[in-house]
């Protein structure tokens, strides 16, 4: 692997649905044109935000090879997925990409022992050479998420609690040592109790283990709190992106900035700005068609370049914003422009 | 409206055509399959009544029948000549009542069947949902109560066996319905006598209760576990809660969803239903298709058992396309997609 | 499983009674092997008795004894019954399986011909084939041919099961465990359907032995093999009700109907049982 | 005055099948008041026993569900009953949306999918006022959705044609035709996206500064009530563990409960670590013995093992169960 190959490197990636029967029916861009990159000597966090909608789960499913691109292509260490086609090579992919899903009690069959899972994962990957060995890996992995093997022993998901489920479904993508971790709202289904453990989770696997995570979610609060880097997106496109800190503190572009305003505080005294009136968008489908922007519609700074074609990326500070209003920014676009 | 041509109306249509088509060409090909070679063994049974007959029209008539069965050339083009004369309606004429078409025949019996099938499934769809739904709405209920069990048990039992329990008790034991046929032997139908209309309905009683027990069982059955789960949707949990009249809520929250299904389901079974009345029709002598058929086997009248078949099958096919095409009518999900 | 038998019969009123009447029902399976007449052979007995000691459900005509004659013919219609059952199952187990998890044309392909079978009426081609078939048509060939006619409903089922199945979470942690299509089929899939296999197949068996009295009743099946369908067959031949004769017909009615009514409940209650919804219902777990 | 007044209610599932008999014990021992004019805000986890709270208070109690000590008492001021004595034709014809009405869990689904949106007005409104004549009732009907901030063309759509807040704000005006005196909102904005949330969450809040009527507000997200009511009860375990005024539950919490919940939410612009509670919430068909937080409370003393906390006022309008806070001492 040379220095400069990216761990996983988005470029370009549009996916599009007919809606419809075969004949008729429209187009919806779910992603469309997103690039991202994540860097293979320095694990991060990265942090895909947005509403329903956005596209992110779209992506996920991209990233997983459940869904082809319509254009652009996904490089993951160099090598582009699409063009896995043999069982041999998925199983390769798959051992370095796993995922963990967004609700504890579907993730596992319900008439099926959790355990099972885990055993399968070090079969097929063949991560031991014999039954003790297994059990070795498969407590090693549980241990990892302070768990162990005899407290995950023959139990059925339902003998679990949500937070117990979801450590086991991290423990399970441990497994096969992977580079890089894909959690799909991993814990919007958790107790609140228990859902700080789970990131933490994270955390620890990027400190400790070395693995990059790809963290989606809708919740502004836990992507601060673990993220290194976010992309938000709004209806296909991420509209702004860049360190945490930068983009969730002084966020650049309207739809950021109305987005963090809306998330509640657990702070009584802050209710003065969150009650402030907002105007609701009008129905999906009508972003999804809308010329230029699609935040056109409910933007309060908009202009009529907005509503005429796609704003450019534009560098502001450690941002990147897709938005008019730094347009000034353009003027030397290579320089990585600082204002 | 464009939408609903391209979206509803044209996959059914291709539907239609296909169950048509698939139906057609499975009527085509058993003959083609079976051991037995129909002109020969048609032949043989003429041999066999004692019909002496010299080897040259025993020629004469192999040729006849060949034309007659369509096997004349290879089997491609019996399969185009097949279509022919489909399209033609000519199904040629019944061997047992020779020269009659067989279409002639099948037209005279059809009203017989349709009289029957039509209000008993009409009737046993209207009551079963009705007493289906209220049974899971009103769980506690006697009455309906043993209705259920009435409809479990009648449900579950072939059309035939129910024809034949209804024979024995309400014609022989209890003697008030009369034994077969669809009106006394010897009578002119005359539909401007009540007295003839009221016989008629006499003969049709039981072959309809046939109908209407079973399918009353079926579509009560159904009913009711459609229901229950629409019970427990946060709609109707909305609606109780809202204070609605049970009535209220019965008929536009649960019966107005609950029937789409079954509505579907009616297309389905549409072919069983019209399976059932036939073999009802055996039991009680009834004049119409069922009849025909079975006179047919025992006369061993090829053409006329490859006509019933036709028909059916375009029949059914129709009557299944035809209740998709009303189906948006009622489901304003489908209509507004 | 004794536990689960012993919770039905304790508290299911409807399974009791299916095995009451299906109890009933084996034994004169059992009884049937040790039969004092031979069923093919006739005048062995005067004709025409009505249910007496000696004859249980009287004589026939042909010089039966109706009951140890009805013993054979409710062995071979369960035989009919579990051979077309074993059959269908197959066909329906696998096209369903395919179809749900395979997807795409596949899917669009095997659901247009299950559709097709779904809605023709399947009486007048039976009646068309059965009466092609008339001289080769025994006990078995009868089963293989309603076998191959009698999947389309449950495969439809099982398809949209699997198809279902196959969007929830559990099946991606399978693909991404590493495992086969095969194995999720067999691991997370077929345990869902085990259920509608199971409660398929006692309707299957119901249907197809109501399509053979229905065959039979027609005359177009193996007349010489006691079957529920033949007996009728012969009682009508004989113009049984005509002459008075009238347990001829009753009895295998009867015995037909007690036979439905047992799978029936039987099917009912299990069905009950092992829908995980009613159970979580009933026991609020 | 008090609009309704909880005292010691307790709320079992118990169920019986195959001949396993199961008690679910989801509302254990629960007292508290609701005044006119205030958002009252209710907490907990899942299975802390609040949707089943919500079910006895508007009086949908159904098997397996059933109250077997306590009472609920309204005061409408013209009318006064008990929730647990009232029979179903009475209920039906003074309570249920005239004076209490409801937004459900999950409203997104309540509207009939097969019926336009003004036909549901028109039946909660024929149900509770027979409706004479038409074209005053649909008057009526969009002058109060145009009110609330709704387009009037919302009511002759089906609800399949509308979005998720859309829904959720119609659920919202349905609840409101006839001002009620009390409208229980149960986790009205959990599957909206946090725009829309605030959206419909205004909502709620200027209904209720127009029409002075009292909101029980029902959500396990805190966030959402540090912004929205006036008065915060926090459920676990089917007990309440904690109530006071907004300002207070957030700014001086008691209950080590309490505290975790408000601890550990991440905010935006702050990275310090936040930890989880350990163990899992309790399984209340067999819940622990004394305080049923003991096992996971971080301050846990062994009388928290034996003896249950009774529920004490420690200042003005302020309760708290927990040992380790006694009565009177803030």
């Amino acid at each position: 692997m040379s220095a400069n190959e990216k761990l996983l490197d988005v470029q370009h990636v549009t996916v599009e649905f007919h809606i419809g029967g075969l004949l008729a029916g429209t187009l919806l861009t779910a992603v469309n044109d997103v690039s991202f990159s994540l860097e293979s000597d320095k694990p991060e966090i990265f942090t895909l935000a947005g509403e329903s909608g956005s596209g992110k789960t779209t992506l996920s499913r991209l990233l997983l090879r459940d869904l082809e691109p319509t254009r652009g292509k996904v490089l993951f260490e160099g090598r582009d997925v699409s063009t896995i086609r043999k069982r041999a090579e998925f199983i390769e992919f798959m051992k370095q990409v796993q995922p963990v899903f967004q609700n504890p009690f579907d993730t596992f069959s319900p008439l099926r022992r959790v355990d099972a899972y885990l055993f399968d994962t070090v079969k097929n990957f063949r991560m031991a050479s014999n039954r003790r060995d297994a059990a070795r890996v498969v407590d090693n992995a549980l241990r990892n998420v302070g768990l162990s093997l005899d407290e995950v022993k023959q139990r059925y998901p339902h003998e679990l609690s949500g937070g117990q489920i979801q450590r086991v479904s991290v423990a399970r993508a441990l497994i096969s040592e992977p580079k890089l971790i894909l959690a799909d709202e991993p814990v919007s289904m958790v107790d609140a109790s228990l859902r700080m453990e789970i990131v933490n989770l994270f955390k620890k696997l990027r400190d400790e283990q070395g693995v990059s995570v790809l963290y989606i979610t809708h919740d502004l609060a836990t992507a601060y709190y673990i993220s290194d880097r976010i992309g938000i997106m709004l209806r296909g496109y991420v509209v702004e992106s860049g360190p945490v800190e930068d983009v969730l503190e002084r966020p650049a572009h309207p739809y950021t900035q109305l987005l963090k305003e809306s998330v509640p505080e657990p702070a009584p005294e802050k209710r003065e700005s969150w009650a402030k009136h907002i105007e609701l968008g009008t129905t999906e489908v009508k972003e999804y068609g809308r010329i230029g922007c699609k935040f056109a519609g409910r933007c309060p700074q908009v202009m009529d370049i907005c509503r005429e074609a796609d704003p450019p990326d534009i560098q502001v500070g450690r941002q990147t914003v897709k938005c008019y209003l730094y347009a000034e920014h353009v003027e030397t676009p290579q320089a990585g422009a600082q204002p | 409206m464009r939408k609903f041509i391209l979206r509803y109306l044209i996959p059914r249509i291709i539907q239609y055509l296909t169950l048509i088509f698939v139906g057609i060409t499975v009527t085509y090909v058993i003959p083609r399959l079976a051991p037995t070679d129909p002109v020969e063994a048609q032949v043989s049974m003429m041999i066999a009544r004692g019909n002496t007959l010299d080897p040259q029209s025993v020629e004469s008539m192999r040729a006849a029948l060949t034309d007659l069965y369509g096997l004349s050339g290879n089997p491609v083009e019996q399969y185009f000549a097949f279509w022919g004369r489909l399209f033609r309606g000519d199904l040629g004429p019944s061997l047992n009542n020779f020269p009659t078409p067989v279409s002639k025949m099948i037209g005279q019996a059809l009203p017989y069947t349709l009289r029957l099938l039509i209000p008993a499934v009409v009737i046993s769809f209207i009551f079963g949902n009705l007493f289906g739904a209220l049974s899971s709405y009103y769980p506690a209920n006697r009455a309906l109560n043993v209705l259920e069990v009435l409809g479990q048990v009648v449900r579950s039992i072939p059309y035939y066996i129910v024809a034949i329990v209804l024979l024995v008790v309400f014609s022989y034991f209890i003697p008030i319905f009369p034994f077969s046929g669809a009106y006394p032997i010897g009578t002119r139908p005359d539909w401007s006598s009540i007295d003839f209309i009221l016989t008629y309905l006499e003969h049709a009683a039981l072959p309809a209760a046939t109908l209407i027990l079973v399918g009353f069982g079926g579509w009560f059955v159904g009913m009711k576990s459609l229901t229950s789960n629409i019970i427990s949707e946060d709609y109707v949990v909305y609606a109780e809660t809202a204070g609605l009249s049970k009535n209220r809520i019965l008929v536009q929250y649960i019966m107005r969803t609950a029937i789409l299904p079954q509505f579907t389901a009616l297309a389905m079974v549409l072919g069983t239903v019209f399976s059932g009345a036939l073999i009802m029709e055996v039991v009680f002598g009834y004049p119409g298709i069922g009849s025909l058929a079975i006179r047919a086997i025992y006369n061993n009248d090829y053409s006329m058992i490859m006509g019933i078949t036709i028909y059916s099958i375009i029949g059914v096919a129709t009557a299944v396309f035809i209740m998709d095409l009303l189906y948006p009518l009622f489901d304003p999900r489908v209509r507004y997609q | 499983m004794l536990k689960v038998l012993r919770d039905l019969l304790r508290y299911d009123g409807r399974f009791r009674l299916a095995i009451i009447l299906l109890g009933g029902v084996v034994a004169m399976v059992l009884l049937s092997y040790d039969s004092p007449y031979d069923p093919g052979k006739s005048f062995v007995v005067p004709w025409d008795l009505p249910p007496s000691r000696e004859h249980l459900f009287g004589t026939t005509s042909r010089g039966q004894d109706l009951f140890w004659w009805l013993t054979f013919a409710v062995r071979n219609s369960l035989y009919l019954g579990i051979v077309t059952a074993i059959i269908s199952r197959v066909i329906s187990v696998l096209v369903g399986l395919t179809a749900g998890y395979r997807g795409g044309w596949i899917d669009r392909v095997l659901m247009a011909i299950s559709d097709t079978f779904v809605v023709l009426p399947l009486l007048p081609i039976l009646i068309l084939l059965s009466f092609l078939l008339r001289d080769s048509m025994n006990l078995l060939n009868l089963a293989i041919i309603l076998g191959l006619f009698g999947w389309s409903f449950d495969a439809r089922l099982i398809r949209s099961q699997v198809l279902s199945l196959r969007e929830r979470s559990f099946t991606r942690t399978a693909i991404y465990s590493g495992t086969s299509g095969f194995w999720i089929t067999i691991n997370e899939h077929l345990p869902f359907v085990l259920p509608i296999v199971f409660a398929t197949t006692l309707n299957n068996i119901l249907w197809s032995i109501g399509m053979e009295v229905t065959l039979s009743v027609l005359g177009l099946s193996d007349l010489t093999t006691p079957t529920l369908g033949t007996a009728l067959f012969w009682a009508n031949q004989h113009g049984a009700l005509v002459a008075g004769v009238w347990w001829w017909i009753t009895a295998p009615a009867v015995v037909t109907a007690i036979l439905f009514l047992g799978l029936y409940l039987l099917f009912t209650s299990i069905n009950e049982f092992i829908d995980p919804r009613t159970r979580l219902r009933l026991i609020g777990g | 005055m008090t609009l309704l007044s909880v005292q010691n209610l307790h709320a079992y599932y118990r169920t019986e099948a195959y001949g396993i008999s199961r008690t679910v014990r989801a509302v254990d021992g629960v007292s508290f008041d609701l005044f006119p004019n205030e958002i009252y805000g209710v907490a907990g986890e899942s299975s802390c026993g609040k949707t089943t709270l919500i079910k006895v208070i508007s009086g949908s109690i159904k098997h397996p569900l059933k109250a077997f000590e306590g009472s609920v008492n309204y005061n409408f001021g013209d009318y006064k009953v008990d929730m647990l004595q009232i029979s179903q034709s009475e209920l039906r014809r003074n309570v249920r949306w005239k004076r209490i009405s409801y937004v459900m869990q999950g409203s997104m689904s309540v509207l009939n999918p097969v019926r336009k949106v003004i036909k549901t007005f028109e039946d909660i409104v024929d149900t509770h006022e027979h409706i004479t004549d038409k074209n005053e009732f649909l008057q009526r009907t969009r002058t109060h959705v145009n009110r609330l901030g709704l387009p009037t063309d919302v009511l002759n759509a089906y609800p399949h044609q509308l979005s998720g807040g859309m829904r959720q704000r119609v659920a919202i005006a349905l609840a409101t035709v006839f001002q009620p005196a009390l409208i229980i909102a149960d986790e009205p904005t959990t599957a909206l996206d946090v725009v829309v949330q605030r959206g419909v969450l205004h909502m709620i809040k200027d209904i209720q500064a127009k029409s002075n009527n009292t909101v029980l507000l029902v959500t396990h997200d805190m966030a959402v009530h540090a912004n929205v009511a006036d008065r915060v009860m926090i459920m676990y375990a089917g007990r309440i563990a904690e109530e006071a005024p907004t300002e207070s539950i957030f700014n001086a919490p008691l209950h080590p409960y309490t505290q975790h919940l408000i601890n550990s939410l991440p905010v935006i612009g702050e990275k310090s670590t936040k930890a989880s509670l350990k163990g899992s919430p309790p399984n209340l068909a067999d819940p622990p013995s004394g305080c049923r937080f003991h096992p996971r409370c971080p301050y846990v003393m062994d009388e928290c093992r034996t003896v249950a906390p009774d529920l004490i006022s420690v200042k003005e309008r302020h309760r708290v169960a927990c040992h380790l806070v006694k009565e009177g001492s803030q």
